[in-house]
């Protein structure tokens, strides 16, 4: 992490720390924590993407799936067999990550179009299993009675410790990203989305970071996917469809996709849209999101960050900020 | 009939052409000779709208051609044959004839016409003709690239390194080709890093140095120049040429 | 006895699978004529179905079109479509990167479906078939007429389309456009209106599909996706820019599917597709009947 | 021109042939560089230099034939072994990492010798720590070598195109190779960097680094290079000093066109 990151990690704390206290205040925005509770189980699923897509150029569709695996193995474990959600959680991370790595080695030797097809059509088979397993999964109507999360032996009910466990979560994991991406693991994965064949001339073995990062970002959204489970503490498939998958691209998107703070700034966005704002809007919400998606792309593909001057995304000026040197 | 007027031209963010004019008469042969990264594909590529000039002017036939695209420079009488030749390798020989005749399709018998003419020249490409293009060796592909040029019937035909990355009896085998179409009267404007051979069959020539036009002449007078050989070989080498 | 229903099942689910893989062959085929030009996968590419099906319905149950004149103006329309896009959206972002663009083909998707429900609703609508009649029993099984103009239809557009292709310099223009858009432009091929042909008949060959596929199985806003990825399934399957691979492909595909839902479970016949989709991709991206050495030859 | 007058070789070629649709790119290319040389590969455009580049750094399978390295079978392996075996490369149209820094280029050229995976350096663990300081010397060490220190905290892709060239040789060294290949390091530099390049080179053979590099300028080949292997339409054409290049008859053929 270099300074900048430093001075930003205060500031998003800061404001994160603040943020329920002075929005409790307000009667009118006080399920804004609520809202806020999901940006953040959001972002993990954003960072491990960003990682994968921004960083090492790679496209995924099937995030929603490996946050509906992490949910579904929560879900089921808890409430079926009675095992402790801290004992639940992990085992979903490794059952995502397993599955990640099992259909990352064939899939992540694919380029573009392709992946992309590829990781949406596995996305889409874990869908259609979530509704079909019904003994399982509970089918199209899903689980319920998942039992909430507990620490340090007292049930979490409050939205506020709620809020603050997620966001600790997530700031947890943003420090391992920021870490990593200002190592030599993060040197090669952006090395890999700029010019593949020079990296792996240069001694990366890409299709292990390839892999790896794919994994990275398929744990995170299990760990997120496990935590939305104890907090809703009802499941259904429909939260884990194409669509989703889309969002979370989306919200990567929006935000910028080479910056982790690009990353989370667009999952906040963009979950405030969705879960608040677009309510309005009812059957035009797909629209707009559609047209959001399409702007991104087409104007703005560098995301929010690339608006804000000197910002460490991909800059357009050729000459560079003396302040971005070193770390 | 081309006329290039101090066209500057960037490729990326290096300049590659700084300022260079020349031009050519019709039923000129024109060699344009120079080193690996003088600038001779640049001005291949600016003639031909792949890249657009950053300053200057380009005539053809009077005309300003500068910044059109380059399927109405194709349109108005230039045709080029491509470095590394660029044929359709996933489309038979055949078919590489016909999209060679694109700009004449409304005249069906026309391009029959033509397409024969190109087998009658090149009979090895008329047994080809059902081959996929691809398949064609270095030499025939060539042919097969020269023949697609000349199916537009153009008034100015633009060869782009013709000789390269083929065998000695082959480059012997092009040359003698670009000859005959000089003798039938096309104006033609040759880039070759194969000096000799290059400047033997033009009636002038032009040596591109860094993005400059460092000298220019008739074909025979170039040759014996040492600056040319010096530009082309290098100064080490240039005893290649006394030897 | 049970040997004879068991003959006349497996019948009636190759009809039926065949019908349906019909279908995804056409979608194949849109897959295949845009990638052939601009080597873009064209995620809407299943929204083109949905389109062409409740343009349809809509052009019969709002205009009280007969069918046959409410097929052409729904395939015009839904080429249209494709127009637009093209010339609004996918032109003025070629130079993007291959991931703004499976971002904006994709963004596309969300907006025609989106469009969609909100202009017909959620509600399924139907079409009365082609011609009237009932089905015609072969063997036990039931064939509906239906079912045989599906395959008219899709056995007269891969007919034109190999025709078109093979034959007409536009056809060829477009090929040599995907082999290589640099030489096709310094031959004088207008590259960028092949590029906008290629989606207008990629729409409309879209559009055709869903159309006669309606009176079937009947259509709603949400429908493209899946008939999208399935589409794209074959079009893999088959190699990418083959047209016959495509519809040997499709037809694997809605067979698999068909004979799943009838012994297996017909909440997985989706998945069926999508994992032949996943092995094709994993083990041979250039499809059954692709050819390797065209790649090759391609890439050189 | 017998090559094992040189000793051991470090790079040997053994019948390499690659063939892409109807070309021939490489037509059974026999070959041995010996260890401590400075090697030239000329030839016109199109015989087939970069494509020999390719195989032996794992880009390309050859067709047939076979690249040893210090008597070990090499084609096959995947280029990053390649390069962790210590073959490095340049690229002909430079492949930089345009976004990143001068510095962090050099820096993940130091790759195959540093070990750091995810957890260590998610977590920054230890030993994570002082490899990163260690990669950063070394990195600004090769810079230095190359004379870019002044220029580390440039992104790469704003450099002009002659140091852009120089940084490639930087981040190839940075893999700490025995055997450097360079791709018309030469092309597009102006006289004067051409011959700093010279100079350059000369000090990697020095540092005992065995370079191997293509190349069309005939001043630079003929001042620096130990030995020159001429490759003409895929084919072994000569081989020997810049001394009896010169004067080769086949080599004044391929090269001038004869008369």
């Amino acid at each position: 992490m270099n300074r900048k990151d430093w001075l930003l990690f205060l500031g998003v704390g800061l404001f994160i720390g603040v943020f329920p206290l002075v929005v409790l205040q307000f009667k009118a925005v006080s399920h804004y924590v609520d809202v806020m509770i999901f940006a953040g189980i959001f972002s993990l699923v954003c960072l491990g993407l960003s990682m994968l897509m921004g960083f090492a150029g790679q496209i995924s569709m099937a995030q929603a799936a490996f946050f509906g695996i992490g949910a579904y193995a929560s879900g089921i474990l808890t409430s079926r067999f009675g095992l402790n959600p801290w004992a639940a959680m992990p085992v979903g991370v490794a059952l995502s990550a397993s599955v990640a790595w099992l259909i990352g080695i064939p899939t992540l030797r694919l380029k573009g179009h392709y992946l992309a097809m590829a990781t949406l059509g596995f996305g889409v088979i874990v869908h259609i299993i979530l509704g079909e397993e019904v003994e399982w999964t509970g089918g199209p109507s899903g689980l319920v009675d998942i039992p909430g999360l507990s620490l340090f032996g007292r049930p979490v009910t409050n939205d506020v410790h709620w809020y603050y466990l997620v966001w600790g979560i997530v700031f947890l994991a943003l420090v391992f990203c920021l870490h990593v991406i200002h190592s030599r693991v993060g040197r090669a994965l952006r090395a890999i989305h700029e010019e593949e064949t020079a990296a792996e001339a240069m001694g990366v073995p890409t299709a292990r970071f390839k892999l790896q990062v794919f994994v990275l970002s398929a744990v995170f959204a299990a760990v997120a996917g496990s935590l939305y489970t104890h907090y809703v503490t009802c499941l259904n498939p429909g939260s884990f469809n194409l669509m989703w998958s889309i969002r979370f691209l989306l919200m990567v998107m929006v935000g910028g996709m080479r910056s982790l703070w690009g990353a989370i700034m667009g999952t906040v966005l963009l979950t405030f849209v969705g879960n608040e704002w677009l309510q309005v809007f009812a059957d035009f919400e797909v629209l707009i999101y559609g047209a959001i998606l399409l702007v991104v792309a087409m104007f703005f593909p560098g995301g929010l960050v690339s608006l804000v001057p000197r910002w460490p995304g991909p800059r357009k000026d050729p000459i560079p900020a003396a302040s971005d040197g070193g770390s | 009939m081309l006329k290039v007027k101090s066209v500057h031209t960037y490729y990326g963010n290096i300049h590659a052409l700084k300022g260079v004019s020349l031009h050519v008469r019709p039923g000129e042969t024109v060699a344009l000779i120079g080193a690996n990264g003088a600038g001779k594909s640049t001005i291949v590529n600016t003639i031909c709208g792949q890249i657009k000039p950053l300053k200057g002017r380009i005539e053809f036939q009077g005309q300003p051609i500068e910044g059109l695209a380059p399927e109405e420079i194709v349109r108005r009488g230039i045709a080029l044959v491509p470095e590394g030749r660029q044929i359709f390798a996933t489309l038979t020989v055949e078919s590489n004839l016909e999209m060679g005749g694109f700009v004449h399709r409304n005249n069906h018998r026309q391009v029959r016409e033509d397409m024969t003419r190109m087998y009658d020249r090149f009979p090895i490409l008329r047994q080809r003709s059902r081959q996929l293009a691809g398949t064609l060796s270095g030499g025939e592909q060539q042919m097969l690239a020269i023949s697609r040029a000349l199916m537009s019937r153009p008034q100015l035909l633009v060869l782009d390194e013709p000789s390269m990355g083929l065998a000695p009896l082959i480059v012997r085998e092009i040359f003698s080709i670009i000859e005959e179409l000089r003798r039938e009267g096309r104006t033609i404007l040759l880039i070759e890093q194969n000096a000799r051979a290059a400047l033997q069959i033009a009636d002038r020539g032009y040596v591109l140095e860094t993005g400059k036009v460092v000298l220019q002449g008739e074909g025979n007078t170039l040759l014996e120049h040492r600056e040319v050989q010096r530009a082309y070989l290098g100064k080490g080498a240039g005893q290649i040429v006394d030897a | 006895m049970t040997e004879h229903t068991l003959a006349m099942d497996i019948l009636q689910y190759t009809i039926s699978g065949l019908t349906v893989g019909v279908i995804y062959a056409m979608v194949a085929l849109g897959y295949n004529i845009i990638y052939n030009v601009t080597e873009i996968i064209n995620f809407a590419q299943g929204e083109f179905v949905m389109l062409g099906g409740l343009f349809a319905a809509f052009f019969v149950g709002t205009f009280g079109m007969p069918i046959h004149f409410a097929f052409f103006s729904a395939v015009f329309t839904t080429a249209c479509v494709g127009l637009i896009m093209e010339r609004f959206v996918i032109r003025r972002a070629r130079n993007t990167g291959v991931l703004s663009l499976i971002i904006i083909t994709i963004a596309i998707s969300i907006m025609l479906k989106g469009s969609a429900m909100l202009w017909w609703g959620k509600d399924p609508y139907s079409l009365p078939p082609f011609s009237s009649g009932g089905p015609i029993m072969i063997g036990g099984a039931a064939l509906q007429p239906q079912a045989l103009w599906i395959f008219g239809v899709s056995a007269l557009v891969v007919l034109l389309l190999t025709l078109f292709f093979r034959r007409s310099v536009y056809g060829k223009a477009m090929l040599a456009c995907a082999d290589n858009p640099g030489a096709a432009r310094m031959v004088g091929i207008p590259v960028r209106q092949m590029v906008l042909l290629s989606f207008i008949l990629s729409a409309a060959i879209g559009a055709a599909a869903g159309v006669v596929i309606t009176p079937i199985s009947m259509m709603e806003y949400d429908r493209g996706a899946m008939l999208g990825l399935k589409g794209f399934g074959a079009a893999v399957l088959g190699g990418l820019g083959q047209f016959f691979g495509a519809l040997v492909a499709g037809a694997i595909l809605g067979l698999a599917e068909s004979f799943c839902a009838g012994y297996l479970s017909s909440g997985y016949k989706d998945a069926v597709a999508l994992v032949l989709l996943l092995l094709a991709l994993f083990f041979k991206p250039e499809g059954i009947f692709g050819s390797g050495e065209a790649a090759k030859l391609k890439k050189f | 021109m017998d090559s094992h007058d040189f000793g051991k070789a470090i790079l040997e070629l053994e019948d390499i042939t690659m063939q892409f649709g109807g070309i021939t790119a490489l037509q059974g290319v026999t070959y041995q560089v010996p260890p401590d040389v400075i090697q030239a590969v000329i030839g016109p455009n199109g015989a087939g230099k970069t494509t020999l580049f390719h195989c032996i750094s794992g880009l390309l399978q050859p067709t047939s034939g076979c690249v040893r390295m210090n008597g070990h079978r090499i084609n096959g392996l995947p280029p990053h072994r390649i390069t962790a075996l210590g073959i490095a490369r340049t690229f002909q149209h430079v492949a930089l990492f345009k976004s990143m820094t001068v510095l962090e280029n050099v820096m993940l050229a130091r790759h195959p010798r540093t070990h750091s995976g995810f957890l260590a350096t998610g977590f920054r663990l230890p030993g994570m720590r002082s490899e990163e300081k260690q990669i950063r010397e070394s990195a600004a060490c090769f810079l230095d070598f190359v004379g870019l220190e002044d220029d580390a905290h440039l992104e790469a892709g704003t450099l002009p195109l002659g140091k852009q060239k120089i940084l490639e040789i930087a981040r190839a060294l940075a893999t700490e190779p025995r055997l450097v290949l360079l791709d018309e390091p030469a092309g597009g530099l102006n006289m004067r960097e051409t011959e700093e390049l010279g100079e350059l080179i000369r000090r990697i053979r020095e540092k005992g680094t065995t370079v191997m590099l293509v190349e069309h300028d005939m001043n630079l080949i003929m001042e620096i290079s130990d030995r020159i292997l001429v490759l003409h339409y895929g084919r072994h054409l000569a081989t020997g000093t810049p001394v009896e290049i010169k004067d080769h008859p086949a080599v004044i053929e391929a090269y001038l066109g004869e008369g």
